[in-house]
């Protein structure tokens, strides 16, 4: 069968949902991160719980939700509880062990940035805020986050930090009291970074098939670093492929007829 | 008790200017009708609060009936900004919007710590952000047991909760299920609350003992308006209308646009909208 | 992900000397079973954790099972006293027995701070009464915006939490329904949950979208114990044998005769009661 | 036709439930306040709200229960609410109107003691405790107090205050903070009593008949004061006792088959 070749968005899902085990309990966010986790659970981890903020658990939605609360991810959860309820018993109780976070901009710390660009009093871009992003990046075990790698994406200087990362790096994250893990992996569209063990810098350490170092350089907004042994991210597989964009063309299609 | 009114007098008889509102709604069960009927009465300075302001709010903050907002995510889900939110903390427009902002944990537990009759909420929260930099009722409180250092908050108690509701019985007791959101709190934490209802029914009838019921006594207003909450949606009545959402982006991204289709769907008819809003607006 | 054991390997696998156990129940669905397994494996020193220690936990202490028990409200509901309970607070029998006493208030909301992760719970509570005048586990906190001096109580978090419902299905996942009591916050508030079931089921079929569910992953070990809430209920399988509660009142009464049945239907037998357990006994 | 008279047990539960309204929302508790709620339910208050604090709200059950749980009040409730909520949202948040309390004492300003008699430490008896009674006292709108009146119920000293009520008297409510009510009838199984204006002293204000001013004075453990003028109460009609005897007749019956 003959398989269009991954764009770099989709070798990001997949990439993404790579990085998801049949026993992880996701926090899932709309978008690149519901795809991933939904492409996980119908390839290679079908017991993956998968939690949206808007307080269903264990959904199995067929289509991907456009909003965080669309009527598909309550009817396919084992149960929805209320909001409130979520974000204490559930998030904060510690019971998540996967967050994944997306954002306007990340710093090399894996801070985000969701609330606004230019000075919070007077905003050049004024975005929707964190929502749930603050505390699912302090309580989930650890973090992703994925992103598309660009200047405007990955800058040297957040002007807010909505989500905390590792800070300024090194300990700072259990300076403050927190003990999960934070983000561990960033998935771009262009490669994977992963904070350095002890500075907590991220650090490039894999590339998807195609792109080179220069790419990623250029593209960052800070001068970034590579690890010693850089791997090359295996091209999505043509069922990963299939799989994920049958689930994409139904979603389409769902939506689609629902806007007609 | 709870009194059966028309929506228009409903909201007549308990939101006035300068009130501190809540419509609330986690993307399911949104009160656009009433929210609608808000505007057109044409309230002024009410503090509007809710986790996830949407098209809603960004239809009442362009037609000027907000002076501030407390809220914790100011987008259109799954779609992008919220541009008549934007324009008014960007620009002022239509005139300057107060925020007080907040991450959903923190808004949560304000609800229900507003519920719950007490004055703060206490939370694991805000731990390296910036949020508390920019808002002074992020305050810290120290746990008298172990010395924690914890986010406080203060609790939300409105004045108005407007919340939507499957159904209500002819006691005035609501039913509601599905993604629940906070409306239970929103409304347990307010002075008066009105429900809009898809519709009344005689009885509920079998159900599980523990059915998600505000009941009577707990409700100032109720009013019937079937599909109250489109384009959001009502679980086991009508789905979200999708496609609604993606095309407020545009409808939203010019003010006289933006004006035109308020002018034509909101202010010109009574009725509660329908798929056929995107008429004579849609790409 | 829960594991399916049977009662004595669950209570065996779980549940250490000197743990802080909460076996939870408000009147419905108390695992009279489960305790009952636990005294028969002659644990020591646990600490008892349960607002409504009522005849599972009279038992359990008369048996010497208990160090300390944190309570609210020591009694055979609706018939008087706890015989055992009070032999052990008044007399020492069969040793001492420490007490952490709060109101229902304040122990609901430190479960519920527990689930979240809180280390403490504040309420308006113990206002001019006498309880933080004896227990110091009652604390004051200020609020940073009101100014008001509200209630603390630190949060309870569980060694083990030991629960009675009426389903899991095969994946590990529980119903339960009815008067829910703490049983859902003592659980994610736990290190470990053991779950006695009245019966497996392939799936749960047709619900409320907002069934109260406890997912299998937050759950240790699941034992099938039809009637393993007796004299206890559980709703939709069989009543509350409210003639037990009354008869208790006698066979508690004296050490002696409290031992002989203890003996005879727990000890010598590993059956769950039945109706027959006041045979002999009996006025 | 012939109706036995009442037992001042009887009259005690009568009058309790002739000072409920129709639109009273009730939190009720085991033994005569639950008699008296479900009796105002089915004479004159056909609307009363009656909520345990099982988290039962709405309730209406056929027969008493013995316990504060029985699977008749989730049976026959508009809903039923998980523990934590019922204090929280129901009880702290100011929706209940009237709490019904008893005890094992009382003092002349409507403090309770359900915890203990003699030393907290070193108790010649130990009671169950507290319970709801605390924060009913608190958070209600207005409280009832029924007990019967005789010297080791109706003291001079508390051991240990449970569930306070005017405290020392005076304002002593209102200085801790406390905005409600508190105790404005105690229906003893002689008398009514009431606290004075000023004082919050607890006065006799009606008897009942057959009841004399020396019967209620030698039962009571401190110098009782009366009411300048001094109602008597109205004997229970048969309707009122007839539609009692068979609540507890019925209950009897169904208590006595569970037992069988």
């Amino acid at each position: 069968m003959n398989v269009k070749p991954a764009t770099r968005s989709e070798t990001m899902i997949v990439a993404a949902s790579r990085a998801l085990k049949n026993d992880d309990v996701c926090f899932v966010g709309i978008g690149a991160p519901s795809a991933a986790c939904n492409l996980a659970r119908l390839t290679h981890a079908p017991d993956i719980v998968l939690i949206y903020e808007s307080g269903t658990i264990g959904t199995r939605p067929n289509v991907l939700p456009l909003s965080i609360g669309d009527g598909e991810l309550c009817d396919t959860a084992l149960t929805t509880v209320p909001v409130p309820e979520m974000f204490s018993y559930w998030l904060q109780g510690g019971r998540i062990s996967i967050g994944f976070l997306g954002g306007a901009q990340i710093d090399r710390y894996a801070n985000l940035n969701t609330t606004v660009i230019g000075p919070y009093d007077a905003p050049k871009v004024r975005l929707p805020g964190g929502g749930g992003a603050p505390e699912i990046g302090a309580h989930c075990k650890q973090t992703f986050i994925t992103m598309a790698l660009n200047r405007r994406t990955f800058v040297d200087q957040l002007p807010f930090i909505t989500s905390f990362g590792h800070g300024r790096g090194g300990d700072h994250r259990r300076s403050l009291g927190l003990t999960t893990a934070g983000p561990t992996r960033v998935i771009a569209d262009m490669c994977i970074l992963e904070p350095e063990a002890e500075s907590k810098e991220l650090t490039v350490t894999a590339l998807y098939e195609g792109v080179t170092r220069d790419d990623v350089t250029r593209e960052c907004g800070w001068p970034v670093r590579f690890a010693d042994t850089l791997a090359t991210l295996p091209a999505p597989s043509e069922q990963e492929l299939r799989v994920l964009r049958d689930l994409q063309e139904r979603t389409r299609i769902a939506h689609g007829a629902v806007a007609a | 008790m709870a009194e059966f009114l028309d929506l228009q007098t409903a909201i007549q008889s308990t939101v006035r200017d300068g009130d501190v509102v809540a419509l609330e709604g986690f993307t399911h069960l949104i009160p656009f009708a009433a929210g609608h009927e808000i505007i057109r009465q044409q309230r002024r300075d009410l503090t509007l609060i809710r986790m996830t302001p949407d098209i809603l709010y960004d239809q009442m903050i362009g037609m000027g009936v907000a002076r501030a907002l407390r809220f914790s995510w100011g987008g259109n889900p799954g779609v992008g900004s919220l541009h008549r939110f934007r324009d008014a903390v960007e620009n002022g427009w239509p005139h300057p919007l107060l925020i007080e902002e907040h991450a959903h944990a923190a808004m949560a537990a304000a609800y229900q710590s507003g519920a719950a009759n007490l004055p703060f909420a206490t939370l694991r929260g805000y731990i390296g952000t910036d949020h508390p930099n920019v808002n002074s009722q992020i305050r810290q409180i120290v746990c008298p047991f172990t010395a924690e250092r914890l986010a406080a908050v203060a609790s939300i108690r409105c004045d108005v909760a407007v919340i939507h509701a499957q159904r209500a019985d002819r006691n005035g007791n609501v039913l509601l299920e599905g993604i629940l959101g906070v409306q239970r709190e929103a409304v347990l934490g307010a002075k008066r609350a009105v429900v809009t209802v898809e519709e009344i029914v005689d009885d509920f009838g079998p159900r599980s003992p523990n059915t998600t019921i505000l009941p009577s006594w707990v409700i100032t207003a109720i009013a019937r308006v079937p599909r109250g909450a489109f384009p959001s949606y009502a679980q086991g009545y009508y789905p979200r209308h999708n496609g609604f959402y993606l095309a407020w982006d545009e409808i939203s991204r010019d003010r006289d646009r933006f004006l035109a289709w308020m002018q034509r769907y909101v202010l010109d008819r009574r009725e509660v909208l329908g798929p056929d809003c995107l008429q004579g607006v849609a790409a």
